[in-house]
């Protein structure tokens, strides 16, 4: 008898636990690729969550691997236009460094 | 029914009641309002012609007013008035907000001084302004100044009126700083912007609480309510002090009178409209208009009373000392004021409205003269630098004594008439420390008023070698005429006999719901009564206040008031009595005078004004605290949001279980 | 021969042990991208993490969301990231200080949140069936009846969205045109 | 068949923005031409929402819900659009920036702002709430030789892309607690609990408000507005300001006014206090800002915390408060763009800023330019005749009418409102009552530029001397 792996709540904690771990990534690294990395992994946690939910929810049976697909397509939209403003104001500061991006502060 | 009514009544056409206005009605607000937009697209290319759209369409809408402002005070538009739905502003939901427009006797009486006052301000800036580089731009400006203003006056809906109230505040500080190239007028433009803003915050509050509590701001069905027992207690004290709050602002009362004096930047004609005869009067005519929420409040009500005379007493005092002529006239119209929210406040609904009649004609009159004063010295205001003009500019001495007189209260010129009704009913209700403050008020009143006609036109001419003093053009004299004439008789016109006047007749049904909530019943006027010695004591006072005035200020140096005062002794006292009358002069108006009067001008400058920047000041820098939060990086903002997002976390855990 | 049900001497099933496997390398692997100093191995620490969780999705019965994980998040955003790190790595980047002074406070705040998500999502009260083992597979049927279904529309507006975004991040990304702003600048640091 | 007429309007933006591409690839040298296309595919657009205005239609199982609701805000979105693409070109072809790519990602973006109005599942929307945004991202960073631009784009990137994943990570519990994606079922759903909010939803709505909270840009979730404001190329801060936002509302409408209304006792206590925060920060630091784009940033959180009233109200049940929200939001639009504009003309050449000083004189040097300034700033100040005026009054009003919270909240917008008087008073102060600067500040305007005044003057002005029609319009869109 499966103790962890048939449940729900495991699936949904792991999630939490690779979303929090994500923004603190977020929070702490000074590198913009780094914070777009934390991101990514925040909304992979949120995929987590999503599967579980279609595999052991019965009245969403289905519905979670689409609904994961469009997340995945969302992420891949979102780093193509993050990684190209990183590059456009990398161009022009030549840091990827976040906290030297403090000219505009009132 | 006195003979003068009678002969009104058979001179206006209309003799049937009618309880919808007329279809040309609207038109009241859509010809200056046409005027203002006309002369803002085409003024500028009219030159020294901008003035003609915008005098015809105000002297149409005089004409108007009068052929509905005359029935309405006679009381042939029926008790309640006569109403012209024009559209549904906004209907959604419970929410539904309609424009329409009333007229009633209490309508009647504000379009009366707004249009007749407002129509010669008009005429009177065709002359006064005409070297003016913005002369197109000026009557632009007023006529939209008169379309905010009689929409406040005709509006049957709190939301418009609300709205109107804005803009009038709006017109007017485009007005005041309507010299904007000198920085005083731009500042004073400012202030007063932002103080009336102050007391509409109050006004607004006031009106949020009528819409939570009756679902409606619609006028008529608000005080059906409030008189049907459904808004009491301290909930409606508080809904009326709010919204006496507005009226505070825009009456310039204490202590949001800051802004009025400092107004005295913008051009004369305006001080003349919007400082004496309309927009200050907006407020009595807000308090008056709800007079059953008042009513429904004794607390409120003695809070009007209060603040109504102590602002009275306290602008007078400081008008003793004013050497400026338009700030003289300022702290008059303050004081005056004080005396019309002091009538409301004891619950003499008529009085105030008939002074605020009276006073809207001989003050206007007394601005426009000070701006044919000033025109004829070149544009000096000081009166130290004047004297003697009386028989250099003798149309606007006479017009201006004229204002005198009838502001000093001697009858039987108009100020005597509503002042006396005031006092006298303060009296009767029971408000013996509003008739005595206001009867020291009125002794006040006739003696700073001689004091300042004293300092302008008698005795020698202080005046600079190269001015040449010179009256003014016909424009600006008509109307000083024009206004004197009401200034003389509008008082017996509407107010005698007294307590059986046009003006009592057609105010009262207006207040009767008010003066059944407060218990006040009117009993027959007896000269030869309580009613006769009260007139008698403001008249004396007056004339006290008038005689002292006059001896004082007939001449200019100190050593001939002394020298006079030496030579007339013998006729009025005796040694003794001389020495006195010396040295209580000398006391009273000198020393203590000048020690009160300081004291009160620098309590209203450091301590009141200081009060009002000092919120500026207060929210400045509370902005630049919250500015440090923004540090400019992108992870303190972060952290900012995860932080929000464990706080909102934990606070939906703790309220949702 | 067969396996036995449970993983000898400790007496965990292999779902389990495969779930504490996975997850593992994924906390694993996400905290060594957040904590880790060399840039270029955090992005490939990246793409171990994103495997795990595909592995994860392939025990949830979703092999071809597994799939598409690996085909677009491995093979297109990882090596999209990875070519950024390239391409914004100076000489002069500091490569030690890779944490912002805040970093203590964000830990802590990160730590708060996971301890909340803990204990509301483990907490149970979801109408959630339990399976022996793992979740039976889910076909590619159920799959696409939903994103043919009530999600088409969002499909095909993910399209757009896709579309979207690559047009304005070459616009963004690519060096300016002759004749805008900045070109003949760009001229000459060529 | 029916389904495609159905989410037409959907189709229209999306092609004419294929249609501006595939135009600037043809005749790549004319730079008004892409401009061209995408106005004539707003006016196609504007067309069939109309002809949509009548009822309720839905297509594609349920997933887009067209009708009075969708043809309002697509309405209103393609006139944001179509202003800020009158706006704009002055702007931008002075500083080299090409047309096509601009006029494709507002176009885009539109395209996420109906869809946000007809989406009836928790997917459908979280697309739509991506395609709005994240054009913007690219939008904000367009000037990408601008180190502030870039600077306030990647700012808005991260922190957006941050607070999406906060928001779906919501969602997604949401959808898991209640097993469903539709936000009526949701609703259903959550009517039927009895014993309090479980926890697992207590988090997902504490995700949920803070996502939405940063798409609107409430306090304390609002650090990226001013940087993002400010770098940005001024009309496209207009376009930001407005769009977006906006957009954002209607996000809120569909999560806590249809989804999360059971659990309205539950967030009213939350978002009355962000509202009161929202307005008055706003205001407070808006007063101290010396650069005008700036200050009318700081103002811009400040309407969002007005806007937020009518959330608050409608939740309280009501109904007028989404009516408020919907008024609110054309006189925002119309007045806010076109308080941008006037900026956009100021900055006529590449490199000026905008400090208060710069416009010291400018009523006399060009007067009907300050003139037009002036009536947006009244217009934001909340003076009539103008449409701020009423918007604000029909807000506040509305939470009066709903009590409680509500009306502590309408007292609190009421004071504040009082205070913005000193901020929006003192630009047209320097205005009109300034001696003229030294520095010599471009005035030129283009047809198109003064077109796009013009109709925002227009629309201000006629909002409110006649805020009945719209206002109509709004109710009937409720309706549905």
């Amino acid at each position: 008898m499966s103790m962890i792996a048939g449940h729900l709540e495991p699936y949904l904690v792991l999630s939490g636990l690779l979303f929090s771990i994500g923004s603190f990534g977020f929070l702490a690294r000074r590198n913009a690729i780094s914070m777009l990395m934390s991101v990514e992994i925040m909304l992979n946690a949120v995929n987590i969550a999503v599967v579980a939910f279609g595999a052991f929810v019965p009245a969403l049976a289905g519905q979670g691997i689409a609904f994961a697909m469009l997340i995945i397509a969302v992420a891949a939209a979102e780093a193509t236009v993050g990684l190209a403003i990183i590059i456009a104001i990398y161009r022009n500061r030549k840091t990827p460094l976040v906290d030297e991006y403090d000219t505009m502060r009132q | 029914m006195s003979l003068i009514t009678a002969l009104i009544r058979a001179a206006s056409e209309s003799g049937e009641p009618a309880a919808v206005l007329p279809e040309y009605a609207p038109l009241l607000l859509l010809l200056p309002l046409g005027g203002f937009l006309l002369t803002a697209a085409i003024g500028r290319r009219l030159g020294k012609l901008a003035h003609i759209v915008p005098l015809l369409a105000i002297v149409a809408t005089w004409a108007l007013s009068m052929s509905l402002a005359v029935p309405a005070l006679l009381g042939d538009l029926g008790e309640a008035g006569a109403s012209r739905e024009l559209f549904t502003w906004i209907a959604s939901g419970d929410l539904t907000f309609s424009m329409g427009i009333h007229v009633d006797a209490l309508t009647g009486a504000l379009l009366l001084v707004v249009t007749t006052v407002g129509a010669l301000v008009h005429l009177y800036s065709v002359g006064y302004m005409s070297h003016d580089p913005g002369y197109w731009r000026f009557f632009a400006y007023l006529n939209l100044f008169m379309f905010s203003m009689l929409l406040l006056v005709l509006a049957s809906n709190l939301l418009v009126v609300f709205a109107a109230w804005e803009l009038v505040g709006l017109s007017s500080y485009l007005l005041i700083g309507f010299w904007y190239t000198k920085r005083e007028p731009g500042l004073a433009a400012k202030k007063a912007f932002i103080t009336n803003r102050v007391g509409d915050v109050g006004f607004a509050l006031g009106l949020m609480g009528l819409v939570a509590v009756f679902g409606t701001l619609d006028i008529p069905t608000v005080l059906a309510g409030v008189a049907a027992g459904e808004l009491t207690g301290t909930a409606a004290t508080v809904i009326a002090l709010l919204i006496f709050c507005g009226a505070v602002g825009k009456s310039a009362q204490f202590p949001l009178h800051v802004w009025l004096p400092d107004a005295m930047e913008g051009p004369t004609p305006v001080s003349a409209l919007i400082h004496a005869a309309t927009m200050v009067n907006a407020g009595v005519y807000l308090v008056a208009r709800m007079s059953p929420l008042f009513a429904a409040s004794p607390e409120a009500m003695l809070v009007v009373a209060a603040i109504g005379i102590f602002t009275a007493i306290f602008a007078a005092s400081i008008a003793f000392t004013q050497t400026d002529i338009k700030r003289v006239l300022a702290f008059s119209t303050l004081s005056q004021l004080g005396y019309m929210f002091a009538a409301l406040g004891v619950g003499a609904w008529v009085p105030a409205i008939f002074h605020l009649i009276t006073h809207g004609f001989f003050k206007g009159l007394l601005f426009l003269g000070s701006g044919s004063v000033i025109h004829a010295v070149d544009g000096e205001q000081e009166m130290p630098k004047m004297g003697g003009l009386a028989k250099k500019i003798p149309i606007t001495y006479a017009t201006m004594l004229i204002g005198t007189i009838a502001i000093a209260g001697l009858p039987p010129l108009a100020g005597f008439w509503s002042k006396d009704e005031i006092l006298g009913e303060a009296f009767k209700f029971g408000y013996t420390w509003v008739w005595l403050v206001g009867l020291v008020v009125a002794g006040a009143t006739a003696f700073y008023m001689f004091r300042l006609m004293g300092l302008t036109f008698w005795g020698k001419s202080r005046i600079r070698e190269d001015v040449h003093p010179h009256e003014s053009p016909w424009t600006m004299t008509l109307p000083l005429i024009l206004l004197a004439i009401p200034s003389i008789g509008i008082g017996v016109l509407l107010g005698f006999p007294v307590a059986d006047g046009i003006i009592v007749h057609g105010l009262e049904p207006i207040f009767h719901t008010a003066n059944e909530m407060l218990g006040h019943e009117h009993a027959k006027w007896q000269l030869f009564g309580i009613d006769g010695i009260l007139m008698l004591a403001s008249v004396t006072v007056a004339s006290i206040g008038t005689a002292i005035g006059v001896r004082l200020f007939r001449s200019d140096n100190g050593d001939r008031i002394r020298a006079i005062t030496a030579r007339l002794q013998p006729l009025y006292v005796g040694s003794k009595g001389r020495w006195f009358f010396d040295d209580l002069n000398d006391l009273i108006f000198v020393r203590l005078g000048g020690r009160v009067a300081h004291a009160a001008w620098w309590f209203d400058r450091r301590i009141v004004d200081g009060a009002v920047n000092g919120v500026g000041a207060l929210t400045s820098s509370g902005g630049r605290g919250l500015r440090q939060i923004q540090t400019g990086r992108v992870q303190n903002y972060a952290l900012g949001i995860a932080l929000g997002l464990a706080a909102m976390a934990i606070a939906y855990l703790v309220i949702g279980s | 021969m067969p396996l036995p049900d449970t993983l000898p001497l400790i007496g965990i099933t292999w779902a389990d042990a495969l779930f504490m496997l996975l997850g593992g390398v994924a906390v694993a692997g996400a905290l060594g991208v957040v904590l880790g100093r060399d840039i270029i191995r955090n992005g490939l620490l990246l793409i171990l993490t994103l495997g795990a969780i595909a592995g994860i999705y392939v025990m949830l019965g979703a092999a071809i969301l597994a799939g598409a994980q690996v085909l677009v998040y491995i093979g297109a955003i990882s090596v999209l990231i990875l070519f950024a790190i390239m391409l914004t790595q100076s000489k002069a980047a500091p490569a030690k200080l890779n944490f912002q002074t805040q970093a203590v406070p964000a830990a802590l705040i990160s730590a708060l949140l996971a301890l909340i998500f803990a204990v509301t999502l483990g907490g149970g009260g979801w109408n959630a069936t339990v399976f022996d083992g793992t979740p039976p597979p889910e076909g590619t049927r159920g799959a696409a009846d939903a994103l043919f279904g009530p999600y088409l529309l969002a499909f095909e507006v993910a399209s757009v969205l896709l579309l979207a975004a690559v047009i304005g991040g070459i616009y963004l990304a690519s060096l300016p045109r002759a004749g805008q702003i900045g070109a003949e600048e760009e001229e000459e640091r060529r | 068949m029916n389904d495609l007429l159905t989410i037409a309007p959907l189709l229209s933006v999306g092609l004419t923005a294929v249609a501006v591409l595939l135009s600037d690839a043809i005749t790549p040298n004319r730079k008004y031409a892409p401009i061209s296309v995408a106005l004539a595919g707003l006016g196609i657009t504007a067309w069939i929402l109309l002809q949509q205005s009548g009822g309720v239609v839905t297509a594609l199982n349920g997933a887009y819900v067209g009708g009075p609701f969708v043809a309002y805000l697509g309405l209103l979105g393609a006139a944001i659009v179509a202003i800020t693409l009158l706006i704009s070109p002055d702007h931008l072809f002075a500083r080299g920036y090409p047309s096509a790519e601009f006029a494709a990602t507002l176009l885009f973006a539109l395209c996420g702002t109906i869809l946000l109005a007809a989406a009836a599942d928790l997917v459908t929307l979280f697309i739509a709430l991506e395609l709005m945004v994240i054009p913007g991202y690219l939008l904000a960073g367009f000037a990408k030789r601008d180190p502030l631009s870039t600077e306030g784009a990647v700012k808005y990137f991260l922190l957006g892309s941050f607070s999406s994943a906060i928001l779906l990570f919501g969602i997604v519990l949401l959808w898991g607690a209640t097993g469903t994606a539709s936000l009526t079922e949701i609703a259903m759903s959550l009517t039927s609990l009895t014993t309090g909010v479980p926890p697992a939803v207590a988090v997902a709505l504490a995700l949920i408000t803070t996502g939405s909270a940063f798409k609107i840009a409430a306090v304390p979730f609002h650090y990226w507005t001013p940087d993002a404001y400010q770098g940005s190329p001024t009309p496209i801060t207009g376009y930001l300001s407005v769009g977006p936002k906006i957009g954002a509302f209607v996000l809120l409408i569909k999560l806590f006014l249809i989804a999360l209304l059971p659990l309205a006792d539950v967030w009213i206590p939350v978002m009355v206090i962000l509202a009161a925060a929202t307005m008055t920060l706003g205001n407070l630091v808006a007063l101290t800002q010396g650069n005008v784009k700036r200050m009318l940033a700081y103002s811009s959180i400040a309407h969002t915390g007005y806007l937020m009233v009518g959330i608050v109200a409608a939740g309280a049940g009501e109904a007028s408060g989404i009516a408020g929200i919907l008024f609110y939001g054309a006189a925002y639009a119309l007045m806010n763009l076109g308080a941008f504009a006037f900026l956009a003309v100021i900055q006529g050449r590449p490199g000026a800023t905008v400090q208060l000083s710069d416009l010291a004189g400018l009523g006399r040097k060009h007067p009907q330019i300050a003139l037009l300034a002036a009536l947006f700033l009244l217009s934001l100040t909340g003076i009539p005749p103008t449409a701020g005026f009423f918007a604000k009054a029909y807000v506040i009003l509305s939470a009066v009418q709903a009590g409680g919270l509500a009306a502590v909240l309408a007292i609190v917008a009421v004071l504040n409102a009082a205070i913005a008087a000193f901020y929006y008073l003192r630009v047209i102060v320097y205005l009109f009552m300034r001696d003229p600067a030294e520095t010599d500040v471009q005035v030129a305007t283009s047809p198109l530029l003064r077109a796009g005044l013009l109709i925002a003057a227009a629309g201000t002005i006629l909002l409110g001397l006649l805020p009945g029609g719209l206002i109509e319009a709004v109710v009937q869109a409720l309706a549905s």
